[in-house]
């Protein structure tokens, strides 16, 4: 392209508001993929991205699982972090000071060991303004009801979401575990129960044996299996997602392209997560918001709202 | 800390199975430290997926080109060919174009120069004391090298070491090179000769386990340097967690071994743990 | 290995039974990906894999869907063939012929459209006796249900095995799909009603769209993810399933080297089923027999039972 | 029909995006028809997972070597580079290894020879059609080609073809080379002159509908080369299927690409349904 030409096309508009939160742009990393932000500022400029969110807070401090937590997969990778975080006490005092500085909304990833847990930290989160919204993941065993995962059973997400959503003040995302026989079920069920945005979706449970030690790669046998290899499942869960609620939906599962971005806002998804990819390229994020831009420019689509949901059946 | 998009300066066999890989790296050098490392993507396309960690093993320049460009930085890495990864860089040549992360970590730590400083490395663990024993030897200190393997092609670097000023000590398990044996005999021996030394290790776990145990009865400082599986390689993944000594479920300590480590100072970590997770047998 | 430590090395055993069926070893192809058999007779001897496998049979022919019916995926594939067969008639007059000559047992992989037809074809499989056992295909849609799939509900999935195990007079394996919350469930449903052996899983279900005409690469929208990409999930699965029930468990999901199978043998399959690697190298499955024997003799192994489920936990 | 191990001899681009790899592939030649093609894994690693294919353009030997070994065999392939794989095709070089199924499907029939043989072929398209000019031409038949493509860029092989005594006439939509327009222009003159001419046709699927709605209209007999996404090559998947003429749900008439065709006789296919999923306009 030539100087005169580039200074003609004009770039398309990127904004997307989920939830009541306006994002310069629809691309925000995934939870537990991006630190408290700040592990990636020495790579892209977090003022251009949509939004940060942050690992996985609860009331307390956890520990998590023993190591080895992580092993790789083909195109993918297995993790059982067993949400270790520094407990939201120590993230308001150690990470928001930081935060607090940038021009992007902060979303704050939660859960809880019980369903009261999820309330303790929800409220919490009212105290501190410059976070823009929750994020609340029900991909968490419900210890009380025998560990039952909160996300696969539509009443106990639905319990959950409620309770959350009495004492939130601020805007609330569902995160969705793809671990359900029928999403759309789990979907209807928080929607109704007061989400104002879906995300989805969580890592799939895998597993994967060394088969000269005879032990599984990680400590906690299983784990949670992300990266590109999901792709294809997650593209038809939000799909699905999409065609059942009426809140936004935030696209998540595999994303390491601009193209791969590009299909889940495409079926529909207002917005999308970035997770596994920024451990192979940290500043794939700008790179993929880049590459949205250049494809409505080739497209001739003046607002990325064109494109949302443009599916063709 | 820096993504380089850079290229290949050159990729050579040093021992069977073990290759150096001099990478093009300007601005490179300023910042690292000896026993910190990089994260190198093998190649763009898939797999493998994730990136490999690799310690630095020196940071240098070429000579400014004779048509009066600056000169070129670099850094090299030594790696063991152990599986997918390693297999497809051990192919990489002269200009190819590699991605890499660094330097990342927290390196050794060694202030003044009180007594012997021994140095131990088992295998691959030689590498990222090239870096230390330059700059201990610059400050002036004693510097003798452990070097241990499992046979005589494990050994590798031993001019490149002597001729820093080091004093080398090989011993191999089949005493196809040096001493027939493991490189802790020759530690113990080393440490009743210098009872005030100050030891730096790194290499497999049951070695290190061993060493901490000699360190521990004769009450010597150690250093060890440390591998996890990353993914990332900067803090945020979580995935590369050791216990810290003094762990308990209530008031947890998990070091991240990329961003605390990859150098710990023995006393600091959970010596059971580790050797637990590293499914060797526990340490003292 | 020189000649004579190589004669002195002693194969290891490596028959396996499942459902009372003699397998002279544990590897088969996967149904669907092998055709009928002799489309793969020039790749490899027939005679010394496991069993053979075809593609799922019907009461009468089935058209399929429309095309595109695959899409490759990020180190796998999605495919909506839609069941497509020639109809058990067509099956007994063309294709037993061939599979008669051979020593090798066949399993013929079956489904219905609704329970009745399920029957039917359990009874007109009786009729064969070279059919070594029926592999009963529960991821079909219950027509009658409004469409949802047999195998998601434990209930259906259950109704349709003893219906099944009522009819057919042969050993009788179930076929489980993974899109399902918990697996185990249906496991010990499909126990319960009478299944003599558990080979899992089937496809995920998935989605890709080609973001340039923003339609899915597949005609009908979603397909069946199969390939490496989903062996992590197929691995965890499997290990569910065998710490559940008590019938031999055959894995399949994602095998294409030794090293794969190995996995789920490890885990406690006493088979496998390898599916998409046949695409990819038509004698895969020779490949992978002979690399599990020699895994066998460099670990001392001398009876492929002493690998089988011998998981470290 | 047997899965080649064999290595790269050639790998060469013959026009800008356009390659053409020769494979060596003992025993291939004495199988393969006009209008067979080849399943070719592109790496031994993913991805691609799965083989591409790819018409045979031709077959030969290479000379018996000095050293008297006999004649080397092998199969041509000539392939545009459009996605991941061909990519990665580009950049093989002589000596790669890659593993090659084939000959596979049914080809060109092509039996007596009265009256002239047209051959239409756009971009791509033209590979099948060397094979089967060469046999036509060895029959005695006249033969002539249309070559179509949207730029000079894609056309290519037209002094083989003409050394082989195919009369040639290229046309390209943007006049970069020949005349300038649609090839289907050119072949309704071609069938008022020649009547009684029969039709072979590869290409583009709008092309190859607009070609058959001509030959239609004027009673000339067609075969066309059809290309389908292709799993497995043999007939197994069941994924390459396209609808048979006299199609119905009761009746279902699917028909495998890779093993019934890639060839048909036109007249044998549901040409609404191949130009519905091709997401061309409907046809005649
Ligand atoms: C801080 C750090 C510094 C390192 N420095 C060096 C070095 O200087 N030279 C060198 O050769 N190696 C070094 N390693 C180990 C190196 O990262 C692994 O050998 C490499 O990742 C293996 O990649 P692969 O794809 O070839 O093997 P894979 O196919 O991935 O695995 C082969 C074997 O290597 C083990 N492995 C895989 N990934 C890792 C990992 N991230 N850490 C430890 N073991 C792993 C696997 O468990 C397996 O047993 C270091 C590791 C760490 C954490
Ligand atoms: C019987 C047959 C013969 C063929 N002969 C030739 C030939 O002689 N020369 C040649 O260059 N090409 C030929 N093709 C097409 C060739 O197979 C595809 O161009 C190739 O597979 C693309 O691979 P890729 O990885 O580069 O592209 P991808 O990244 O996989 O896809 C790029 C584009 O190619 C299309 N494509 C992918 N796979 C196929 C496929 N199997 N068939 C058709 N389109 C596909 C995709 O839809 C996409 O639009 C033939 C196809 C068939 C079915
Ligand atoms: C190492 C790691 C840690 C994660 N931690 C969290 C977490 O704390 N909370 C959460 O909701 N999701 C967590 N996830 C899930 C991701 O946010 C994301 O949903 C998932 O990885 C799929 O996206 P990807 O394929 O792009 O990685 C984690 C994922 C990984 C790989
Ligand atoms: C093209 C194709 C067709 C299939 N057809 C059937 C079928 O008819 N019946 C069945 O039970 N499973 C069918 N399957 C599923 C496979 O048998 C297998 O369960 C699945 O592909 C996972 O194994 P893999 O990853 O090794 O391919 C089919 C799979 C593919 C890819
Ligand atoms: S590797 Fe990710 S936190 Fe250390
Ligand atoms: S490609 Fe598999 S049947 Fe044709």
């Amino acid at each position: 392209m030539s100087e005169t030409t580039r200074t003609t096309v004009k770039k398309p508009s990127m904004a997307v508001e989920i939830a009541g939160i306006k994002l310069r742009n629809p691309v925000m990393p995934a939870s537990g993929t991006f630190g408290y932000g700040e592990e990636y500022a020495p790579f892209l400029d977090l003022e251009k991205i949509g939004a940060i969110v942050t690992k996985g807070l609860s009331l307390k401090p956890k520990a998590g699982n023993p190591t080895p937590r992580i092993a790789e997969t083909i195109s993918g990778m297995l993790n059982a972090i067993g949400l270790q975080n520094v407990g939201i006490e120590a993230f308001i005092q150690h990470k928001m000071p930081f935060l607090r500085t940038l021009n992007t909304p902060v979303i704050a990833n939660f859960f809880g060991n019980s369903l009261e847990e999820y309330g303790e930290v929800a409220k919490r989160l009212n105290d501190i303004p410059e976070i823009a919204a929750g994020e609340l993941n029900i991909s968490c065993p419900n210890v009380k009801q025998g560990g039952i995962v909160f996300g696969t059973d539509p009443k106990a997400a639905s319990e959950v979401v409620a309770l959350v959503r009495k004492h939130l003040q601020k805007p609330l995302i569902v995160k969705l575990t793809p671990n359900v026989t029928d999403i759309t079920v789990v979907a209807r069920a928080v929607e109704e129960a007061g989400a104002d945005a879906i995300s989805c979706i969580n890592t799939i449970t895998g597993m994967s044996v060394d088969i000269h030690t005879r032990k599984p790669r990680i400590a906690n046998r299983t784990g949670g299996l992300s990266g590109p290899a999901i792709r294809p499942i997650a593209v038809r869960m939000v799909h699905q997602v999409v065609q059942t609620v009426s809140v936004p939906v935030i696209g998540i599962g595999g994303i390491s392209r601009p193209m791969d971005a590009l299909e889940f806002l495409i079926v529909g998804a207002k917005a999308v997560q970035v997770g596994t990819a920024n451990f192979v390229d940290p500043s794939v994020i700008q790179t993929i918001i880049d590459g949205i831009e250049e494809f409505c420019i080739d497209e001739g689509i003046k607002d990325i709202h064109e494109l949302i949901g443009s599916l063709r059946l | 800390m820096k993504n380089y998009r850079t290229k290949i300066i050159s990729n050579q066999e040093i021992s069977p199975g073990y290759y150096r890989m001099r990478i093009l790296a300007p601005g490179f050098s300023e910042t690292a430290h000896s026993g910190q490392f990089v994260m190198f993507r093998v190649q763009r396309s898939l797999p493998p997926l994730l990136r490999r960690p690799f310690g630095i093993f020196r940071t240098g320049s070429l000579p400014a080109d004779c048509d009066g460009l600056p000169p070129k930085e670099f850094v090299e890495i030594v790696y063991k060919v152990v599986g997918r990864g390693t297999t497809i860089m051990a192919e990489l040549h002269e200009g190819d174009k590699v991605e890499l992360l660094g330097p990342l970590g927290n390196g050794f730590d060694a202030p003044s120069c009180d007594g012997e400083r021994i140095l131990v490395g088992g295998g691959i663990g030689l590498v990222p004391l090239y870096m230390l024993a330059g700059e201990l030897i610059e400050k002036g200190c004693n510097v003798r090298l452990l070097m241990g393997g499992r046979t005589r092609d494990d050994i590798f670097a031993v001019t490149e070491f002597e001729r820093l000023g080091v004093e080398t000590y090989v011993s191999t398990d089949d005493g196809s090179l040096g001493e027939e044996g493991v490189v802790t005999k020759v530690l113990e021996r080393k440490l009743q000769k210098f009872p005030k030394a100050e030891v730096f290790a790194c290499g497999p776990m049951p070695m290190l386990c061993a060493v901490r145990d000699i360190c521990v009865a004769n009450k010597t400082p150690l250093q060890v340097s440390l591998e996890e599986s990353m993914a990332c390689g900067v803090g945020a993944c979580l995935g590369c967690v050791v216990k810290g000594a003094g762990h308990t479920e209530e008031r947890p300590s998990y070091l991240c071994t990329c961003k605390v480590g990859p150098v710990f100072k023995a006393q600091y970590l959970d010596w059971n743990a580790l050797a637990q997770s590293h499914g060797c047998g526990g340490c003292e």
